[in-house]
């Protein structure tokens, strides 16, 4: 390879009224490779990757581009200069279609007598689409009605569009956290693409929590610890456990999933599901959770695990079979209700579901459960407060405070918020679903070791996990989904777990 | 923490925005701060505080209420009316009307999941119109000779009139509920994430309801006020209304969008309302420009207020 | 799991039925105007007649030109309570401008045009208070509304002027198919509004400022000027409106506007178009205009008491609007 | 200042608003008197209440709070009711008053030292005047058909016009009113509901009208059906343009409220009391309450009208307090 520099980063700043969030970055990058970026939640990753884009202006140090002096005020500039992004959370209009999407910003070209030709718009997104190796999706329909990886793929075909003009001359494209909601084919199919990129002679830089990704694809991983550069490795030299620890800063605990932890599940049985089926998402559904458990549901997008938690959360309803808790058959009204009978989950959106962004840490931490915090019907803000401090030292939430706004916090950082509301209203059973997406490494060892104290105390837990890794590792039980139908069920005692490859063949 | 409280105290912008405004009308003509004019302004304040209140709550969900004015009017006009033969009595009955108007306003909106702004419109003409058949078309006054039962109305505390405290009152009331009940949280967390707060396990539907009841009751109140401080029942007394309450709820801070805001802003947005309109009198603006000058402040007040660091901030 | 239908047959089956359902409703709207106009035509007198339509369309003219400008606002997720403001204001100068009984001007068709862009003007400070200051747009268009009121006041000192322009009374009376020319005016402007929405950029990104501005922000998007644009075009339209106004009356004074915003707003949230922003159209509204006019004109010959028929009429609209809007479990109506 | 200045006292002028042509010719008549004082002894400041009650007294309040008790008031009240809590606040402040139109059922002026007097023009007569006048002049007098605009709904002047109406159909059964409508003042309305009405009913005979801008506005409605002077229309109030319309033949009558009159001298009332010229309680009853008179136009009187009130404002003798006493008035019980 020759080492031809394309970006470079000299003592870059970033300071948002009173909190660091980047100090004195270095980084150098080159053409036509491929480079990791890894961090802890807050570390800076996102910062730094919106700073390059232009989204953010940098408060201190320098950028170059092809050496020459790299300043840039909005996105659209960047995308001239060839530097693309995707972003971390989604950021395509609902109600517009692909095509508008992908070309969001960049209309003059179709202009034909002052209107717009939409119909050559499509045949650029289609051709777009295709660039990336997409033929499904069809250009003229709304984003609303795609899925949330067919999104995804919109979003990386309009990146790789926007900079495709510097296509061999050497274009900077920024993954932040991509395949954060891709399934595994999707996320082959992604690296293949990026894998193209970089043979074409450009750069990708792509930020993962999941090392094994990382490790996969990058040839050279920068990691980031509170906002400085921690260190750069070149792919040879490092493995998951080295990343581990010169992110964390400290050596993994153990084995990770706390295993040794795992208990046997009580005989009492607080749910039980008989054929449980809604219309067009699942069907036939049977099991029964026991005090203590913890049961992973696997099985690709679209496998119909989502549909069945919302059904138990009381978010959507059930069309065939019941429902029956503690033994009596139940139909939840609402959520509410389902609180109310003890069920509750961790939702997937998180910015769409689980947060009140303009709350306060407090406020968002105490909502499910604030009949706990009350006497003779009225909050205690002392209680509210303390709760929340106990919560954000217990899970290293970083924040500026307890008052601090739920959107200002990193995606992962948000995770652990949504997660202490979750214990904290002490239900009987909790329904997790991606519980770890976003979240770095050495907070999800917390989470899992919180996981286990949950069923330590009795509490039941349906995981729907952020990887199958995690759901076999942390599961007493594992179901595996596949259209809409249970195909397998396997048991997993903590001296026998099944291994990856026995459960994947049922899902695919 | 003294970063956070100095954040907290920005969002009290408007006090800066009165303290100007009474600054410049009272350079202009010192009566304006005399002791008989702040009692005016004090009890001009209190009917429209005690609509807005309820208003707040109706915003800070994110929806509307353009019924709170014929709600008011009707309240008005029952009480005016039926005072002649229930004395004070007829009081916690028209209360209980507005209990029951706002309950109907919530029923609708929940249960058929019309927009507010739909429901409210509609029952804002149904309560017009029941006010104009109980008045019989005409404000009627409260019989002279029943005025002395009335009396109390214009007592006052020192400088604070009474309807001024009964507002503080029920600010105190509702401040209470915003800050320390599970509606008050709820209200705020179904306003800025209502599909956060559903699946969170919040009761939507209970708290989108009592906000409209809370509404109902301050806009009956406020009728209540208005028939016994002008002795009358006048069917027409909320029409303007409705876009004055909001404007001092979103003058004094409180986002339409829902989710932000606080009771105590609106106490400050509805004096920064009436101080101006109070002001121009007693300066003697020229009846010709008073609208233009109104504008020109409400403008101007809002800007001072306005939350200038966030850039990020969405504004609509 | 041996059944005939598989989950995804399912799936897709029930796909299908909500893009259907969805269609429906999209177009319940427009259902409800015509099954109200079959009920009316058969029950009311005199509804359904050649005079009648023309009077409807007749009366059409003022509230779908605002309702177009206020469309587009209000796809934004803003509000512009300005307009009735700005169309007195503008019917109220333009009458100052052509030949009246009250000042010396006789600037004819220039007097329109110079009338329509003072009040078009308005939009534009409109617009700049909103996203310079970062002032609300509730609170920007409360505050202009008072004062172009009284400007429009002001301006005729109370003594409306009346128009003796005898080109007015040409425009207000001609016709052309029947129906007359300022109802077609009012179609001209709608079917603008329709291409700026379905076929220029700046429609789009109006939809999607409305669905989630901070996107179009960082996509570098000039948000502010999109909305000073729309801000200007809703203006501009109530000046039509107020033209309009003027028009008809021959006479100018700002309460030719009293009346029109709630009226206005009514029309285009019954055509389905949401105040929260990001959804609905010129179209939907131009259905609502249909739909709240045709209410109002037929509780008129029916002789509805007056009393009561507002409420009627805010029962209708209920009634109305509960056949239209989805109402799912999840769905979220503010 | 120094004390030996002479007091400078504010004439409070409380009307409806600016928008309207009649409600500008009271705050002119206010004007006129302080006019035919010497110079720098009174000012004129006019308070606007839109048709709020609320509004008004607090605009009052404010008014005194101001200037003290050098002030004194005119009041065109914004509903009769009102005059009760003004009467009130007036004595309490000591503050000289008048009011117009509308007076609180039960209220008294004479009981008060205040209330200096109060004047009204008969709404119900207006009401039953244009009427009559109207129905003359139908093809087959006192025969027809007729549709009738009334004002906004829950106003004093609305509800008394409308009676008026009432007592003329009674008094000619002849005449039927198949339709009524509100159209709130507004000129506006009144053209959208004429023109829904022309669909439904062709062959009427007249309109009548709670006031000129709403008749200004229906006559438009029948321009536009080549109607106008065949179907018959009326008003109250004397605005410019509906005198305009009876020359052109669109309108029948109307009644013209003179506004500088009324405005001028019941200011003229207050100032006396204020300055002690005259003492309120020895006046007699008849001498503080009263009509004043309105100009009935139509046809016959309306170059008489126009040279009196219409080439410029009109000048008064405002010592002669007995001019503008056309009539008896009592008291509603
Ligand atoms: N707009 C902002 N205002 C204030 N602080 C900010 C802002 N943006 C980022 N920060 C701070 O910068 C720090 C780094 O944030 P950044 O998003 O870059 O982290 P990250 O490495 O991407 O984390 P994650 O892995 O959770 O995505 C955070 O701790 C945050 O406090
Ligand atoms: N508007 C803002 N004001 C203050 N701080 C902000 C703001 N926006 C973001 N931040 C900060 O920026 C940081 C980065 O957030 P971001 O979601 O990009 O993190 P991230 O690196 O992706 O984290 P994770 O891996 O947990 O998803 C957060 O720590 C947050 O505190
Ligand atoms: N002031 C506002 N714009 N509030 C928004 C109200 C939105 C409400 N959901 C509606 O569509 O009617
Ligand atoms: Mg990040
Ligand atoms: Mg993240």
């Amino acid at each position: 390879m020759d080492k031809e520099i394309l970006f470079q980063v000299n003592g870059l700043g970033k300071k948002y009224n009173g909190t660091t969030a980047l100090e004195n970055i270095d980084m150098e990058i080159y053409k036509g490779e491929i480079v990791g970026l890894i961090g802890e939640n807050g570390a800076g990753k996102s910062t730094l990757l919106r700073i390059i884009a232009g989204v953010e202006q940098p408060t201190a140090g320098t950028m170059q581009m092809h050496q020459k002096p790299y300043v840039c005020q909005n996105p659209i500039q960047a995308n001239k200069m060839g530097i693309g992004m995707v972003f971390q959370e989604q950021s395509l209009i609902k109600n517009l279609t692909v095509s508008q999407n992908i070309f969001l910003g960049r209309e003059s070209g179709y202009k034909k007598l002052g209107f717009m030709d939409w119909q050559a718009m499509n045949r650029d997104a289609q051709a777009a689409l295709a660039a990336i190796g997409i033929e499904q999706i069809a250009p003229e329909k709304k984003v609303m009605s795609l899925t949330y990886s067919e999104r995804q793929m919109v979003e990386i075909a309009k990146v790789f569009n926007m900079v495709g003009g510097k296509l061999g001359g050497g274009a900077v494209i920024l993954l932040d956290e991509p395949t954060s909601v891709l399934n595994d084919t999707e996320i082959q199919q992604l690296f293949a693409e990026v894998e193209r990129m970089k043979s074409d002679g450009n750069t990708v830089i792509f930020v993962s929590h999941r090392l094994d990704e990382v490790l996969h694809i990058c040839d050279r991983i920068y990691i980031f610890k509170d906002g400085e550069n921690a260190g750069v490795m070149n792919k040879q030299d490092a493995t998951e456990q080295i990343l581990y620890e010169k992110m964390v800063g400290r050596a993994t605990t153990g084995e990770y999933f706390k295993i040794h932890r795992q208990t046997i599940p009580r005989h009492e049985v607080v749910l039980e599901v008989k054929q449980l089926g809604q219309r067009g998402a699942f069907k036939d559904v049977n099991f029964t959770l026991h005090k203590g458990e913890v049961l992973g549901i696997a099985g690709v997008v679209g496998s119909g695990k989502e549909n069945l938690c919302a059904v138990i959360c009381g978010d959507e309803d059930y069309d065939t079979g019941e429902v029956l808790l503690k033994g009596r058959p139940t139909r939840f009204s609402s959520p509410a209700d389902a609180l109310r009978a003890g069920i509750l989950s961790v939702p997937k959106e998180r910015r769409e579901e689980g947060i009140v962004g303009i709350l306060s840490i407090v406020e968002n931490i105490s909502l499910s459960n604030l009949k706990r915090l009350s006497q003779n019907g009225f909050i205690s803000q002392k209680k509210q407060q303390a709760t929340a401090q106990e919560w954000v030292a217990k899970l290293d939430i970083k924040c500026s405070g307890i008052k601090e706004h739920v959107e200002y916090l990193s995606g992962g950082n948000a995770q652990k918020v949504v997660f202490a509301r979750a214990i904290f209203s002490a239900t009987d059973i909790l329904i997790l679903n991606h519980p770890t997406r976003g979240v770095d490494v050495g907070a999800k060892e917390d989470i899992y070791h919180v996981i286990r104290d949950l069923s330590a105390q009795g509490i039941a837990v349906i995981l729907l996990g952020d990887t199958l890794d995690e759901c076999i590792g942390l599961s007493s039980k594992l179901l595996v989904m596949k259209d809409g139908v249970v195909l397998k069920e396997f048991d997993c005692p903590a001296d026998h777990k099944p291994s990856q490859v026995d459960i994947v063949q049922f899902m695919m | 923490m003294p970063k956070i409280d100095l954040k907290k105290s920005v969002n009290y912008l408007s006090a800066v925005s009165i303290i100007v405004l009474v600054g410049v009308f009272s350079a202009i003509n010192p009566n304006f701060i005399s002791a008989a004019n702040i009692k005016n302004i004090l009890s001009d304040v209190a009917p429209i505080l005690v609509m807005s209140i309820g208003v707040t709550f109706v915003l800070l969900i994110g929806s509307v209420d353009l019924s709170v004015g014929a709600i008011c009017s009707c309240a008005c006009v029952m009480t005016g009316t039926w005072f002649s033969q229930m004395g004070n009595w007829v009081i916690p009955l028209v209360l209980l009307y507005g209990l029951l108007a706002g309950a109907l306003n919530g029923v609708i909106f929940t249960k058929l999941k019309i927009p507010s702004f739909i429901v409210t419109l509609s029952t804002m003409s149904i309560w017009k119109c029941v006010a104009l058949l109980i008045s019989e078309g005409a404000p009627q006054g409260i019989p002279l000779e029943l005025w002395p039962s009335l009396r109390w109305i214009k007592h006052s505390f020192w400088s604070i009139p009474i309807v001024f405290a009964i507002g503080l009152v029920v600010l105190g009331l509702h401040y209470v509920i915003q800050r320390q009940t599970i509606f008050g949280k709820s209200v705020f967390a179904v306003g800025a994430n209502e599909r956060a707060a559903r699946i969170i396990g919040l009761d939507v539907l209970n708290t989108k309801m009592f906000a409209f009841v809370l509404s109902g009751l301050g806009s009956a109140l406020s009728g209540v006020f208005f028939a016994l401080i002008l002795k009358s029942s006048l069917p027409t007394i909320g029409d303007q209304l409705v876009l004055v309450a909001m404007a001092a709820v979103v003058l004094g801070g409180t986002a339409l969008t829902g989710g932000k805001g606080s009771v105590l802003k609106t106490l400050l947005g509805v004096v920064l309302v009436l101080v101006i309109q109070n002001g121009l009198n007693v300066v003697a603006v020229d009846a010709f420009w008073q609208q233009i000058v109104f504008g020109a402040l409400i403008i101007f007040a809002v800007y001072l207020n306005a939350d200038k660091g966030g850039r990020g901030v969405i504004i609509k | 799991m041996g059944q005939h239908v598989t989950v995804a047959e399912e799936f897709s089956a029930k796909i299908n039925e909500e893009r259907r359902k969805a269609r429906i409703i999209d177009l319940a709207p427009l259902g409800i105007f015509l099954l109200m106009t079959i009920l009316m035509s058969i029950f009311i007198e005199g509804f359904f007649t050649v005079s009648n339509f023309i009077s409807i369309l007749n009366q059409i003219a003022s509230p779908l030109v605002l309702a177009v400008g206020l469309t587009f606002v209000i796809v934004l997720g803003s509000i512009d309570l300005s307009v009735e403001g700005v169309m007195g204001f503008t019917g109220s100068i333009i009458t100052l401008l052509v030949l009246n009984n009250k000042t010396p001007y006789d600037l004819g068709v220039w007097g329109i045009l110079l009338s329509v862009l003072a009040g078009t003007l308005v939009g534009v400070i409109t617009g700049l208070l909103h996203v310079k200051l970062r002032i609300p747009s509730f609170m920007v268009t409360f505050g202009v509304a008072s004062i172009i009121t009284g400007i429009g006041i002001l301006s005729y000192r109370g003594r409306p002027a009346s128009v003796l322009e005898p080109m007015f009374v040409d425009i207000s009376q001609g016709t052309v198919f029947g129906i007359p020319y300022l109802t077609w005016f009012a179609f001209l402007v709608c079917l603008i509004g329709y291409i700026i929405q379905e076929y220029t950029a700046i429609g789009k990104h109006v939809f999607a400022i409305g669905e989630n501005e901070s996107i179009l922000r960082s996509t570098g998007i000039n948000v502010d000027r999109i909305k000073i644009i729309v801000f200007t075009w809703c203006a501009f339209c109530a000046s039509i409106a107020g033209i309009f106004g003027a028009i008809r009356l021959k006479r100018g004074e700002v309460i030719i506007g009293y009346g029109f915003l709630f009226y206005t707003i009514t029309a285009v949230v019954v055509g389905g178009t949401s105040l929260s922003g990001g959804k609905g159209g010129v179209l939907q509204s131009l259905v609502g205009v249909f739909i709240v006019t045709v209410i109002q004109s037929s509780l008129i010959l029916l002789g509805v008491n007056p009393y009561v028929q507002s409420a009627i009429q805010g029962s209708i609209i209920i009634l109305a609007v509960a056949l239209t809007v989805a109402r799912g479990k999840k769905f979220i109506i503010k | 200042y120094s004390q030996e200045a002479p007091k400078k006292v504010t004439i409070g002028m409380a009307i409806h608003g600016t928008d309207n042509e009649y409600w500008n010719q009271e705050a002119e008549g206010g004007k006129l008197f302080a006019a035919s004082l010497p110079a720098g002894t009174a000012e004129v400041q006019v308070l606007t209440c839109d048709g709020d009650d609320a509004k008004q007294l607090n605009g009052i309040k404010a008014l005194i709070a101001a200037k003290g008790k050098d002030v004194i008031l005119y009041v065109d009240p914004s509903n009769a009711p009102n005059t009760a809590a003004i009467a009130e606040v007036c004595e309490e402040a000591q503050v000289y008053w008048v009011s117009v139109w509308h007076l609180a059922k039960g209220l008294d002026p004479t009981k008060y030292k205040y209330y200096v007097a109060h004047s009204s023009v008969d709404g119900f007569t207006q009401g039953y005047q244009i009427a009559n006048a109207m129905f003359k002049t139908f093809k087959t007098p006192g025969q027809g058909k007729i549709l009738a605009l009334q004002g906004m709904l829950g106003n004093d002047s609305a509800v008394e016009r409308y009676a008026g109406l009432q007592k003329a159909l009674e008094e000619n059964p002849g005449i039927e009113l198949v339709d009524t409508q509100v159209a709130d003042w507004s000129p506006q309305k009144a053209l959208t509901i004429t023109e829904t009405w022309l669909a439904k009913y062709p062959d009427i005979d007249g309109i009548w009208c709670a006031n000129d801008g709403m008749a200004l506005g229906a006559i438009q409605a029948l321009k536009a059906k080549k109607l106008n002077g065949i179907v018959k229309t009326c008003g109250v109030d004397g605005v410019s343009e509906a005198i305009k319309a009876i020359e052109d033949g669109d309108m029948v009558c109307t009644v013209a409220n003179n506004g500088f009159l009324q405005g001028g001298y019941m200011v003229a009332y207050a100032y006396a009391a204020y300055t002690g010229k005259i003492d309120p309680a020895k006046l007699p009853f008849e001498k503080r309450l009263f009509l004043t008179k309105a100009e009935y136009v139509d046809k016959n009187n309306l170059e008489e009208y126009k040279k009196a009130f219409m080439s410029g404002t009109p000048t008064y003798d405002f010592n002669n307090l007995d001019y503008p006493i056309a009539g008896p008035f009592t008291l509603k019980k």
